[in-house]
């Protein structure tokens, strides 16, 4: 009954947080939002016994790519409205409705499930984070290493990427020099 | 070494041309010489070896390449492959030695080299993966050599060429997915292997199906009217060193696959669609001989005969029997060698000239004796007089269907003389008459590299019409195991009757399969 | 009232539908990615789902490895999107058609 | 023996070869002399073998080597020397001796000397080996060789275009012929399992009529291409493109038999459908007469002795075709003989009229030429038939032989044919030699040829002479492999009548002949007169507008059909609906391309239509799975 009462609330609030981060023109909401419903997913992933990725989850979005995220739209002017031209709605919502709703009539075709046996299975006794350990540094160890390696080299393109002209600052220079900058390049800086 | 001759005589010549990437662009024509003669020789060498009384295959190697499908690199020559394989190496070692002055020479021989490599494998291939692997990898170097060493319109005819001839290609790959399917679910084993398909005995159905895919593929490939559009185009653009190896050796793909596949595999297919082709060959044979007729460029007449030629070597194959089909097996070879060497001819106006219209010659018997008098002899040879090489295919192919047809073969038979009016026509306005134009008034006569390709074409060309019985000879062994598997093999009344028994034991080509597992 | 693995994946089907909307709805890059975690999000559910239904850890370990390709995403993809926006002063996606065909 | 076989058969190759090695380089006088030196050798070896065949009556059979063997078939290189061939190998040596050395003095200025010999002696080469040959493929080479040979001879003078259109013509007609015989060895082989002329004719006796009916037929349409019958006579007079002695040799006495030989050949098989052979008597019959009416009024010396020829190859297959082969193969021989000497004799005239051909041209050269004029008027005089000479031995023969068999329309038009024959010779001979010197107006300058000429043509001035004094010997000999069917009237005071009628109405012809062509009144042709505008003299000198309809319905329409094929089949429809195909791909792409607009957000909307596309397959695809069954009774319930 607690489940179902904290299935129920936890999907309405996802849902709605997911709703407001497509729909809303206000950069900042939609980014709060979001970090809402990932925090949200969370509870999903504890509902269902696995503790570590819900750990896992918030500290990943909510802490780094949260703070990513707000970090990219420093750069940008998020008090602006972000303008969007809206094309045709009806074909959006529409495609949206119809994939989902035969992604529903595939997995709720009976077909699908009957015949799954469990490749590793979750040991009795143990707890959550100690079977994903064991599994991951058993069967998944190399993806595990490769992930490692991926991540590292995401984070120096990252920095590579947007570090460019990073030298300069422009609450270190005067006007006169930013106004000679933006003489020279238009294009650097808003 | 002898053991491994076959996979040495298809993978020197690329390895060959890998190397050749280092060699320098002064040497290249030496180089490539010495790579094709090297070649060549081990080509003789093979004949030399070569069992002619054994009708199976012979230096067969295996090495499992996907053991899961029975994909396996088999390769084996026999009879009907084993002149193709020469005549291939022939045709590059004469094709690089008599190269004119072209741009990138370097380029263009390491890619005939390649070229090469993939005309053998196709001939000696024995496994349908490996086949197509080679054949398809033929079409590479080919659309390298048109698209960069050809005429204004290079680009359209090279992706004409491509793009046709692949086409057809997919369709056979399909056919022969199709058949591992069937062997599988027969034997319950995945194979690839062309002599474990010939033990197939397949439903007349199903082999009427298979034979229309591989057909599209072989037919394109040949090229069989109506698939013939993209020759001309090929050979209009190719340089001439292209349309040498493409009517040569390329074009003997389609017919020689026929033999090689189509028979053995469905002979009812064969029999049932007996007269259907036998029709489209006979329109090969007169209509392109009059498009022939109507051409104003030496190359396109010489390029269209190639399409009639190919017709009688289609009729010759499926009159089914011993005397058809080594008719059209040497034809394939006389073709080869007659065609090569009227393209190099034209090759050789072309350099002087830089045009290939007849309406810009006449009269050059006074000026070129000598040239006028090899066109000549491979005129002959090409309307089919006796004692030359192509009279004994043309002779047999015809003899061949005529047990199967009097009155197809009475229509065939007209390529005599339609093939006389085309290239007597041509030879008339190119060489007789008086000179009327000044820029051919003072043109050099061949020259030694020219003669150096041509003169052994001419002595092939009357040797073996006098002489064809060392090439006739292995041919017709295999040939008969051929249409003895096939007449065992057949199920239907029709194609009992039709496909004549031979009396001799056809156990060897079922040893020979033996030996191969 | 048991909550049962298609109710999961019910809503993970609706969360990845609102994912949806927004890749096709936002011509702001920003908030593309911003729908794109959601896209991603929504699957996680579903193997998270699909993982506890059936006792087996391999959706988990789908969700661990999509959470890091996920993360990497985002640091490449900002990384993008500031040279893009140093460039052209923007980041609106109708203003990207260099690949128009 | 085998060596002087082998000797007859390569010695004109080794000559034709020698010559061909100088082929290139400018006129050398041993260019001519090897060939015929070895051409000498071969007439020696033949007599040998002659003499040998003569005396012993043995044959010889050769195998040279194997030539093609699959299968069941087997083609050897065999040569046969019977009393047959031995004939024909003499005619050939003989007269191609002959015509060798008065070659050497003929083309003397040619430029193209030693080719000239090269195939010259390449003919004889072919030539040999069609009578040699022991079977039908080896005859085929040989037939096929000569009609090369023809070719290269015809348009020897390349540069002028009448002579290498006259070569394609000649060349072409005799394939359509060749296609005949082809299908004819086809059908033999089929049928009797062996192309070996003995083995063939074997088994022939046990075949039915049809059979050998058809395979009758097309061998005599391959011999009637070679031999010129109607309807594919009309190369044989634009072959006079040629030079003279090329026309000598391969135009009157050789090649142009080889129909005939081929039909002596396979007297065996003739003789077992009569039927065949009285059509190819009744067409020799036609040709005779045909081909005479067009030589009355020709005004080109040489084509009139073609149509002579063709008029004397209809009297050979008219024998040939009762039956009576022998006769037949004796008139080759003897026409080969006095019809080479008229060809070389009118060459002579050639000669010294600067290659003019009208006879109206000329008039009195008997004067400057006594030589020639003697011996041409003896070669006339023979092909008259007249007694003792040749033509009278073996052409009347061939009248009897019409009348012994009862074909009294055909001995009609034959007795007819003799008369025109007689007339046309002696209306060239009376209008060259004799009457006024008319070429004075035209400012020619004769002269008489050389004298070693004169003394080449010697041997065909004695053969065509006393010819016919052979004829039992001969009888004696041939009869061995031919049928010895001797042709008598019974009646003996018939007999007298039709010979002494016969030769009176030839002498009457040739004093008509010389009397009109003689006279004061003969001026050069311009066109005005009555005679030259009446419909049957336009009817003749335009050879009953036969080469006019060729040109006109099947040259121009075969050429216009061709245009047709190329331009509008094979590029508007063959490549067209190729092209079509594949422009189909190109336009779907190129309005697909609209799609690919490069907005990133539309592209997103297209990736999602696109699963949208693939999710709908994957439920359509799954519900089609589950519900297989009912979806088969549905179809069944619809009736499909």
């Amino acid at each position: 009954m607690f489940e179902a009462i904290a299935f129920y609330l936890f999907a309405f609030l996802t849902i709605a947080m997911f709703y407001i981060a497509v729909t809303t023109s206000q950069a900042l909401y939609a980014l709060s939002s979001l970090a809402a419903g990932m925090i949200f997913i969370s509870a999903f992933f504890f509902i269902l016994g696995a503790d570590f990725l819900g750990a896992i989850q918030i500290v990943v979005y909510s802490g780094a790519v949260m703070a990513l995220y707000a970090f990219g739209m420093m750069f940008f002017d998020t008090t602006r409205d972000v303008k969007e031209k809206q094309g045709n709605k009806a074909i959006i919502i529409g495609l949206s409705v119809i994939s989902a709703a035969l992604v529903v009539l595939i997995v709720a075709a009976p077909i699908v499930g009957n015949n799954i046996e469990a490749l590793y299975p979750i040991t009795e006794g143990a707890g959550n984070t100690q079977e994903v350990g064991m599994v991951l540094f058993t069967k998944y160890l190399v993806p595990f290493e490769v992930a490692a390696v991926m991540l590292l080299v995401a984070m120096i393109a990252g920095i590579v990427l947007a570090g460019k002209k990073m030298d300069l600052s422009l609450t270190l220079m005067n006007e006169a020099e930013i106004m000679l900058m933006k003489e020279e390049d238009k294009k650097v800086l808003s | 070494m002898l053991d491994h001759i076959l996979s040495i005589l298809i993978f020197f010549p690329a390895l060959a041309a890998m190397l050749g990437f280092v060699v320098h662009k002064d040497s290249m024509r030496a180089y490539g010489t010495a790579v094709a003669t090297i070649e060549f020789a081990l080509s003789l060498w093979l004949w030399f070896v070569f069992d002619a009384n054994v009708s199976g295959m012979q230096f067969m190697e295996q090495i499992a390449l996907v053991p899961t499908f029975g994909i396996n690199y088999i390769v084996g020559v026999d009879g009907i492959s084993l002149f193709i394989i020469i005549l291939a190496a022939f045709f590059t070692m004469i094709g690089i030695a008599s190269l004119g002055e072209t741009k990138d020479v370097k380029n263009m021989i390491i890619t005939l080299l390649f070229l090469q490599m993939t005309m053998v494998g196709v001939f000696a291939a024995l496994d349908a993966m490996v086949f197509y692997l080679f054949w398809e990898l033929s079409l590479v170097p080919m659309l390298y050599i048109i698209g960069a060493w050809g005429g204004p319109l290079r680009i359209y005819a090279s992706v004409k060429f491509f793009l046709y001839t692949f086409a057809g290609s997919l369709v056979m790959l399909v056919g022969m997915l199709f058949m591992a399917y069937f062997y599988y679910q027969a034997t319950g084993e995945w194979s690839f292997a062309i002599l474990d398909w010939y033990r197939l005995i397949l439903p007349e159905s199903f082999q009427i199906w298979l034979f229309v895919a591989f057909f599209f593929g072989f037919a394109i490939k040949v090229p069989m009217f109506p698939f013939h559009t993209w020759l001309p185009y090929a050979h209009g653009q190719a340089p001439t060193i292209g349309s040498v190896i493409l009517a040569a050796i390329l074009l003997k793909m389609g017919t020689y696959a026929f033999i090689r596949f189509s028979l053995p595999l469905f002979p009812d297919a064969s029999v049932y669609f007996m007269y259907p082709i036998a029709i489209l060959a006979i329109i090969m044979i007169i209509y392109t001989a009059m498009v022939a007729y109507a051409q104003k460029d030496i190359k396109q007449v010489v390029a269209y005969s190639s399409v009639s030629h190919m017709g009688v070597i289609i009729l010759g194959t499926f009159a089914l029997n011993v005397e058809g089909i080594s008719g059209s097996i040497f034809l394939m070879i006389a073709h080869g060698v007659v065609s090569g060497a009227l393209f190099l001819l034209v090759g050789v106006i072309y350099d002087r000239r830089h045009t290939k219209y007849m309406s810009e010659f006449g009269g050059l018997a006074s000026v070129m004796p000598r040239y006028a008098t090899i066109f000549g002899l491979m005129l002959m040879a090409s309307v089919g007089l006796p004692l030359t090489i192509n009279f004994v295919g043309e002779f047999l192919s015809l003899l061949g269907f005529y047990k199967q047809s009097h009155i197809l073969t009475l229509l065939a038979g007209t390529a005599i003389i339609v093939g006389a009016i085309y290239m007597l026509a041509a030879y008339k306005k190119m060489f007789f008459g008086v000179v009327t134009k000044e820029e051919n008034k003072n043109l050099p006569d061949v020259n030694k590299r020219e003669l150096i390709a041509l003169i052994p074409l001419a002595i092939i060309t009357v040797w073996l019409g006098i002489y064809p019985k060392p090439v006739l000879g292995p041919i017709n062994t295999s040939v008969e195991s051929v249409v003895g598997l096939m007449h065992e093999k057949a199920i239907t009344k029709e194609a009992k009757s039709r496909i004549p028994s031979i009396g001799k034991d056809i156990k060897i080509s079922r040893n020979s399969v033996e030996e191969a597992h | 009232m048991e909550i049962g693995l298609n109710h999961y994946l019910v809503l993970s089907t609706i969360l990845f539908a609102i994912g949806l909307v927004g890749v096709m709805r936002r011509k702001n890059l920003l908030m593309l990615f911003f729908a794109t975690e959601i896209l991603l999000n929504a699957v996680n559910i579903s193997f998270a789902a699909i993982s506890h239904y059936y006792g087996d850890l391999t959706g988990q370990m789908f969700v661990f490895f999509v959470i890091a390709i996920a993360a990497s995403e985002v640091a490449v993809g900002l990384g993008l999107l500031i040279v893009w926006h140093k460039k052209h002063n923007n980041i609106d996606l109708d203003n990207m058609s260099t690949m128009r065909g | 023996m085998e060596l002087f076989l082998y000797t007859a058969l390569f010695s004109p190759l080794v000559g034709s070869l020698f010559a061909a090695l100088f082929g290139a380089s400018p006129k050398t006088k041993i260019a001519g002399v090897v060939p015929s030196i070895m051409l000498g050798v071969s007439l020696l070896s033949s007599t040998i073998l002659l003499v040998l065949v003569l005396t012993t009556g043995h044959t010889i059979h050769v195998e040279m080597m194997t030539w093609m063997a699959t299968g069941n078939l087997y083609i050897p290189f065999g040569f046969v020397v019977d009393q047959v061939s031995v004939t024909m190998m003499m005619v050939v040596t003989l007269v191609s001796t002959v015509v060798h050395v008065y070659a050497i003095g003929y083309m003397d200025h040619d430029k193209g000397f030693n080719r000239f010999f090269s195939y010259l002696s390449a003919f004889v080469f072919s030539m040999m080996i069609l009578v040699m040959s022991d079977n039908f493929a080896g005859l085929f080479i040989g037939w096929e060789g000569v009609g090369l040979c023809s070719w290269l001879l015809i348009g020897f003078w390349y540069h002028k275009e009448s002579a290498s259109w006259a070569a394609n013509e000649a060349f072409i007609m005799n394939r359509i012929a060749d296609l005949g015989m082809l299908i004819g060895i086809f059908l033999i082989y089929w049928n009797t399992g062996t192309l070996q002329y003995d083995g063939a004719f074997a088994a022939m006796a046990n075949l039915d009529a049809s059979t050998l009916t058809w395979i009758g037929i097309f061998l005599f349409v391959g011999a009637m291409g070679k031999s010129a019958q109607f309807p594919l006579h009309t190369w044989l007079a634009d072959a006079m493109e040629g030079p003279t002695p090329v026309s000598a040799l391969i135009h009157a006495a050789t090649m142009v038999t080889a129909g005939v030989y081929l039909v002596v050949r396979a007297n065996e098989l003739y003789a077992l459908i009569p039927h065949i052979g009285l059509f190819i008597a009744s067409l020799g019959a036609f040709v005779a007469i045909f081909a005479a009416s067009m030589a009355l009024v020709n005004r080109d010396i040489k084509r009139v002795i073609a149509y002579s020829t063709l008029s004397q190859l209809g009297y050979m297959f008219v024998a040939a075709g009762l039956g009576a082969y022998w006769v037949a193969l004796f008139h080759l021989m003897a026409h080969a003989f006095f019809k080479a000497l008229l060809f070389l004799g009118a060459g002579n005239v050639m000669h010294a009229m600067d290659s003019e051909l009208d006879p109206f041209k000329m008039g009195g050269l008997g004067k400057k030429m006594k030589g020639t004029m003697i011996m041409m008027t003896l070669a006339s005089v023979a092909l008259a038939g007249i007694y003792p000479f040749a033509g009278f031995f073996s052409k009347d023969l061939i009248l009897e032989v019409g009348f012994v068999e009862h074909h009294y329309i055909i001995y009609t038009v034959l007795l007819f044919t003799a008369g025109l024959t007689a007339f046309y010779s002696f209306r060239i001979v009376a209008l060259i030699f004799h009457g006024e010197e008319r070429y004075k107006l035209f400012g020619f300058h004769p002269h008489e040829a050389y004298k070693f000429m004169l003394v080449a043509m010697s041997p065909l001035l004695v053969l065509a002479i006393i010819a016919g004094s052979f004829k039992m010997t001969y009888f004696d000999m041939v009869t061995y492999v031919l049928p010895a069917t001797e042709y008598h009237v019974h009646n003996h005071l018939v007999y007298w009548i039709m010979t002494i009628g016969t030769q009176l109405f030839v002498i009457l012809s040739i004093f008509y002949a010389y009397k009109k062509y003689t006279s004061r009144d003969v001026k050069v042709p311009d066109g005005t007169s009555a005679m030259e505008n009446s419909f049957k003299y336009k009817l003749l000198i335009n050879q009953y507008y036969i080469p006019y309809f060729y040109e006109e319905y099947l040259v121009k329409p075969y050429r216009e059909l061709s245009e047709i094929f190329w331009t509008k089949i094979d590029q508007k429809i063959v490549d067209a609906t190729v092209d079509g195909i594949a422009n189909v791909f190109y336009q779907t792409g190129e309005k697909t391309r609209v799609m690919q607009s490069g907005n990133l957000s539309t592209m997103l909307k297209w990736m999602v239509a696109g699963t949208v596309a693939l999710l709908s397959l994957a439920v359509v695809f799954g519900l089609a799975a589950r519900h297989s069954g009912e979806i088969k009774i549905f179809l069944s319930g619809l009736g499909v």
